[in-house]
């Protein structure tokens, strides 16, 4: 057995080990690494950079779920600091699924320890109801009769922030968050039904399969995966919103190491393959 | 003048006196607003239930890439005389649709002003001539899609009836089909089984729908060449389901008595514990071909980095686009996205299948010569056609 | 060094490592981790379903605004447990079509509109380089890839053949960006057992 | 009730607004009642495991206690902010469900090594445009060669939108076909026991 064939039969263990060091290590080791900024998150950093202060709120929706949550929390909370330290109003919405409204009082937790937001009067969080498609139609319509009451069990009439809200019409923008296709949802139902403006928030993953709606203009703009959020929070640096801790930004060394480490095995891979493949043909 | 003489309000009229003076003079400082929007018009907002009524204006001429303009705020009058707030657009926008409280039959005036951030508001502009709201019956804005459904339902109805007549309707070859015949052959010269996995999802995945038409003539090769087939089934339903399949193949192979009843089963709903389940199978069993078809998550990679290392030939189909990259590096075969319907009418020859994939063909003829002519147009500065698909 | 005294931070790290335990090989740990984690994932969802859904949805409207209206999607929604039973099973086909039905309605036209015809807008150029030839290129190629009524030979053959290059490039970018979403996973899980629970690192 | 639907959307009358309200929330409704033969359908198939005594079923058990105990907090002392519910979420269902994505970010590594060969010039392709978009959407890449992030976000914004594209105009007139099919009643597979 030459020395590629029996590199190719290394037990899995050691490549789990490899990368878990290729993550670990530069955590500890504190490597930062710049971020240069791409067009779609200037875009959505921008349409929230032009909502008006103390007038219509955004609503921010939590459509993802504990399994997304390092990618796609700091992109929440970064939006969140950006509109509270701007004095945009918020509509947090738990999503689509139930577990949502969890990840959206999680964000809550982490961003009002920073600022002082009130329920009501700078945010509103809305809970989950079922039926998905149904609830964002439903929207469209009636915000405060889809939800009868907030997510603390407030009814929303009496909440002084969303007088005057009643549908889509008073919301300058919806950023979905989410790691699963709910923001095509949004974009089919609140966006082609109500002319809804939608920005969105998602896993690297997804990302890839969105940007022909970011072409059209369907979406407002894009965060894409730890990297999206890292830049959002360099706009938010620049712009002088305060930020505690930059999740995301710390984790692009990792992120870095990582890719190495995938792209070399990869490389390996295959150079082990061609070389076994031909000395199986030779033979 | 009495107050004056005790301190504390004293300080309390110099507070209340120096607020707004500071404030005012902080304003001041920068005069010079921008000049008001010109032009507005209002009218009742088309195609909507009423309650709504849309309002334009030309732009202030302060408005561009770095002008004083901000925004511009709405107000609106049913009297002509008190006019209220409505709403207010960002900067660049010379639209506004008025859904505030607005009644039916009820004339209402509107005025616009611009706002900047530190140059305070423009003056009002002109009112605009009164408009009235009301309902309409039929949304001539979706005209398009009305039309776009009527037409794609009768061509539909008409290839899915001309099927049923028995007319012949042509699909081109799908590789990776071609290459489950020569699969099949394999491992019967190998004496091996073959692995069926059809996908993780449940029935009423079109993913899985299409699995199972192809299940049904493969197992049907399968007994004819007196190979095996191993189907294990992540939900019960779908379990069930691919029995009858299986054993109907090998019936109409005319050989019930080999079918085996123990080769199609059900192993547990959990996602990761069926992956591990069906990973333990290849490595123990090495079937000679894997086929993973319908819908997968995540797990793709593991059973398709799995397969790979036994060393069978894999084939594998799925809709789930996230998921196809992994299948098509680790896989031999792939059958990549509608490919997996098309496959599934080929070899089911249903009516319905073939039917709705011969109208969604004429779906993309249309797409394309609309995509091709709307660019030669376009190029050429004509948009009519462009705006044909405006939603 | 500012390890947590927060004893559910504790719970949580003890889970985490439980999973990654299953690196190692099948253990007890593991499964330990995740029969527990299916039952709290439901027993979780119930009590949501609870306060957000029956309440505002059912009870709500029942009790305190007498809409008995709602009595009919009710009464739909007990057939679906017409199932538990053999003979009534067929019941279940009332709710689900109207559930089916309902959606497929509302998606059809909005599907049109989201689908086709804005992509369809966004395909056609109005301004000519190099970018938009290749954008413009790859859509004509890709759907003529996937035209199943004619065999892929001759200039055809070609241009399908042009189309899944650009799918596989599409992929590669999808597989690049797949990479990176399970590696920022496990960054979010490195930071939580070093920052939340050991406090090793910021 | 889908023609219903669909004729509606054309319509913007108010009373076609106010039945369509309905029917959503009729929908949710439903919805409700779903999930709940779904929760019924996993307690009977951990019940049977107990009963048959198969393999590991005394984990069956850890399940129930999960979920019961999870619900009765829930239900019983409310959901939101600083309750049992949100603490049970917060620290035992994000971390496990978290933890079991994250693994595979390991079994990706795995499968890169040993699987994920340029079969054929189509993988090769594949293979190369994966490599540059990882290098590319680090930081890393950057040092490499300061033009990679535009390079990247151009083949994500050309060529990768131009198929994604033509794939999901494809899908779309699939989906599409699928919801007439339903409503025209040619299509009832998903009724259970095919036709």
């Amino acid at each position: 057995m030459g020395f590629w064939s029996k590199f190719l039969k290394l037990d899995r263990r050691w490549v789990f080990l490899m990368i878990g060091l290729s993550v670990l290590i530069p955590l500890v080791a504190r490597i930062s690494m710049p971020t240069a900024v791409t067009p779609p998150v200037q875009n959505l950093f921008d349409a929230v950079d032009a909502i008006e202060p103390d007038g219509k709120p955004l609503m921010l929706a939590f459509d993802f779920a504990p399994d997304t949550e390092p990618e796609l929390m700091p992109m929440a909370t970064a939006i969140l600091r950006h509109c509270f330290a701007k004095g945009i109003k918020v509509i947090l919405y738990g999503g689509l699924y139930p577990q949502g409204a969890g990840m959206a009082q999680l964000a809550l937790e982490e961003v009002t320890a920073e600022y002082d937001a009130e329920s009501g009067i700078d945010y509103v969080f809305l809970g989950y109801v079922p039926g998905a498609g149904a609830v964002v139609l439903s929207m469209g319509e009636d915000i405060k009769g889809t939800f009868g009451r907030d997510y603390y069990g407030v009814r929303l009439d009496s909440l002084p922030m969303l007088n005057g809200v009643r549908n889509y019409d008073d919301i300058p923008l919806v950023v979905d968050i989410s790691g699963s296709s709910v923001p095509i949802l949004w974009v089919l139902y609140a966006g082609a039904r109500y002319g809804q403006e939608v920005g969105v928030g998602t896993t690297a993953v997804s990302a890839a399969q969105y940007y022909p709606f970011l072409q059209t203009g369907q979406f407002a703009g894009m965060l894409g995966g730890l990297k999206g959020a890292a830049e959002y929070e360099k706009l938010n640096e620049d712009a002088g919103v305060r930020q505690i801790r930059k999740r995301a930004s710390i984790g692009m060394g990792s992120q870095s190491i990582a890719h190495i480490l995938m792209i070399a095995l990869i490389v390996l891979g295959n150079i082990g393959y061609f070389v076994t493949v031909r000395k199986g043909r030779n033979a | 003048m009495l107050s004056l003489r005790s301190p504390i309000p004293a300080l309390l009229v110099c507070l209340l006196l120096s607020t707004p003076v500071f404030l005012q003079a902080q304003e001041t400082e920068i005069p010079d607003p921008p000049p008001p929007p010109r032009n507005v018009v209002a009218r009742d907002n088309p195609d909507d239930g009423g309650h709504a009524v849309m309002v334009t204006w030309d732009l202030s001429e302060d408005d561009f890439e770095g002008g004083r303009v901000r925004g511009y705020a709405i107000h609106r009058s049913v009297d002509g005389e008190e006019y209220e707030y409505v709403g207010y657009v960002g900067k660049g926008t010379s639209e506004f649709r008025d859904t505030r409280e607005v009644l039916g039959n009820v004339p209402y005036y509107y005025k616009v002003l611009a706002r900047s951030r530190n140059h305070g508001d423009s003056e009002f502009s002109a009112p605009s001539a009164p408009a009235i709201s009301r309902a309409q019956v039929f949304h001539m804005g979706r005209l398009n899609a009305a039309i776009a459904t009527v037409l794609f339902i009768s061509l539909i109805l008409y290839y899915v009836r001309s099927a049923r007549r028995g007319k012949e309707l042509f699909i081109r070859r799908i590789a990776g089909l071609d290459a489950v015949d020569e699969a099949v052959g394999r491992a019967t010269e190998m004496g091996k089984p073959i692995l069926f996995v059809p996908g993780l999802s449940t029935m009423s995945d079109v993913a899985t729908i299409a699995a199972i038409n192809i299940l049904g003539p493969v197992a049907k090769k399968v007994a004819e060449y007196d190979s095996s087939i191993i189907v294990p089934n992540r939900n019960p339903i779908v379990a069930t389901v691919t029995r009858e399949v299986v054993k109907g193949a090998y019936v109409e192979a005319g050989r019930p008595d080999a079918f085996n009843e123990d080769s199609v089963f059900f192993i547990t709903t959990s996602q990761f514990a069926y992956t591990a389940a069906v990973d333990g199978i290849m490595v123990r069993e090495k079937p000679a071909t894997n086929l993973f078809l319908g819908m997968f998550w995540a797990e793709s990679l593991i059973l398709a980095e799995t397969g790979a290392a036994t060393g069978a030939i894999q084939i594998a189909g799925t809709d789930a686009v996230a998921q196809l990259p992994f299948f098509v590096t680790a896989c031999d075969y792939t059958i990549i996205g509608e490919e997996l319907y098309a496959a599934s009418a080929y070899l089911s020859r249903e009516p319905r299948l073939l039917g709705s994939l011969k109208a969604q063909d004429w779906g993309k003829v249309l797409i394309l010569f609309f995509v091709v002519a709307g660019t030669v147009l376009g190029l050429m500065k004509i948009e009519f056609l462009s705006n044909l698909f405006n939603v | 060094m500012n390890i947590s005294t927060n004893v559910w931070v504790w719970i949580a790290s003890g889970f985490t490592l439980c999973i990654y335990s299953f690196l190692y090989g099948d253990n007890p740990f593991y499964r330990f981790a995740e029969y527990l984690f299916v039952g709290v994932s439901v027993g979780w969802a119930m009590a949501v379903v609870w306060y957000n859904s029956v309440i505002p949805k059912i009870w709500t409207p029942l009790a305190e605004n007498n809409q008995y209206w709602v009595v009919l999607p009710c009464l739909l929604g007990v057939l679906v447990f017409s199932l538990f039973t053999k003979k009534q099973s067929w019941l279940v086909r009332w709710p689900i079509a109207f559930v089916m039905g309902a959606s497929a309605g509302i998606a059809v036209p909005v599907d049109f509109q989201g689908y086709i015809f804005e992509q369809l807008q966004g395909s056609m150029l109005t301004v000519l380089n190099v970018s938009n030839a290749v954008a413009f290129i790859g859509v004509v190629t890709t759907l003529l890839y996937f035209y199943f009524s004619k065999e892929h030979k001759g200039v055809f053959g070609r241009f399908a053949g042009v189309g899944i290059w650009f799918i596989m490039v599409a992929f590669g970018a999808s597989f690049g960006y797949t990479v990176m979403a399970r590696i920022s996973l496990l960054i979010g899980r490195m930071q939580f057992l070093l920052h939340d629970w050991l406090g090793i690192i910021e | 009730m889908g023609i219903l639907m669909m004729v509606q959307f054309f319509i913007p009358h108010p009373l076609s607004t106010r039945l369509y309200r309905a029917v959503l929330d009729s929908m949710i409704i439903i919805g409700v009642f779903m999930l709940v033969f779904a929760w019924r359908s996993l307690a009977y198939f951990h019940i049977n495991r107990i009963r048959r005594r198969t393999e590991h079923w005394w984990y069956s058990y850890l399940t129930f206690t999960g979920w019961i105990v999870t619900a009765a907090l829930g239900i019983g002392l409310g959901i939101g902010a600083g309750t049992p519910h949100q603490l049970i979420f917060n620290h035992i269902l994000i971390p496990l469900q978290a933890t079991m994505f994250s693994l595979l970010a390991f079994y990706i590594a795995s499968a890169a090594f040993r699987a994920f060969k340029a079969r054929n010039l189509e993988a090769g392709l594949l293979l190369v445009a994966a490599v540059v978009v990882m290098l590319g959407r680090v930081p890393i890449g950057q040092m490499i060669y300061s033009r990679l992030p535009e390079v990247v976000e151009w083949i994500m914004m050309y060529p990768n939108m131009a198929a994604q594209r033509g794939i999901l105009l494809g899908v779309g007139l699939g989906m599409i076909s699928t919801a007439l099919k339903i409503i025209m009643g040619i299509e009832r597979g998903y009724l259970g026991g095919g036709d």
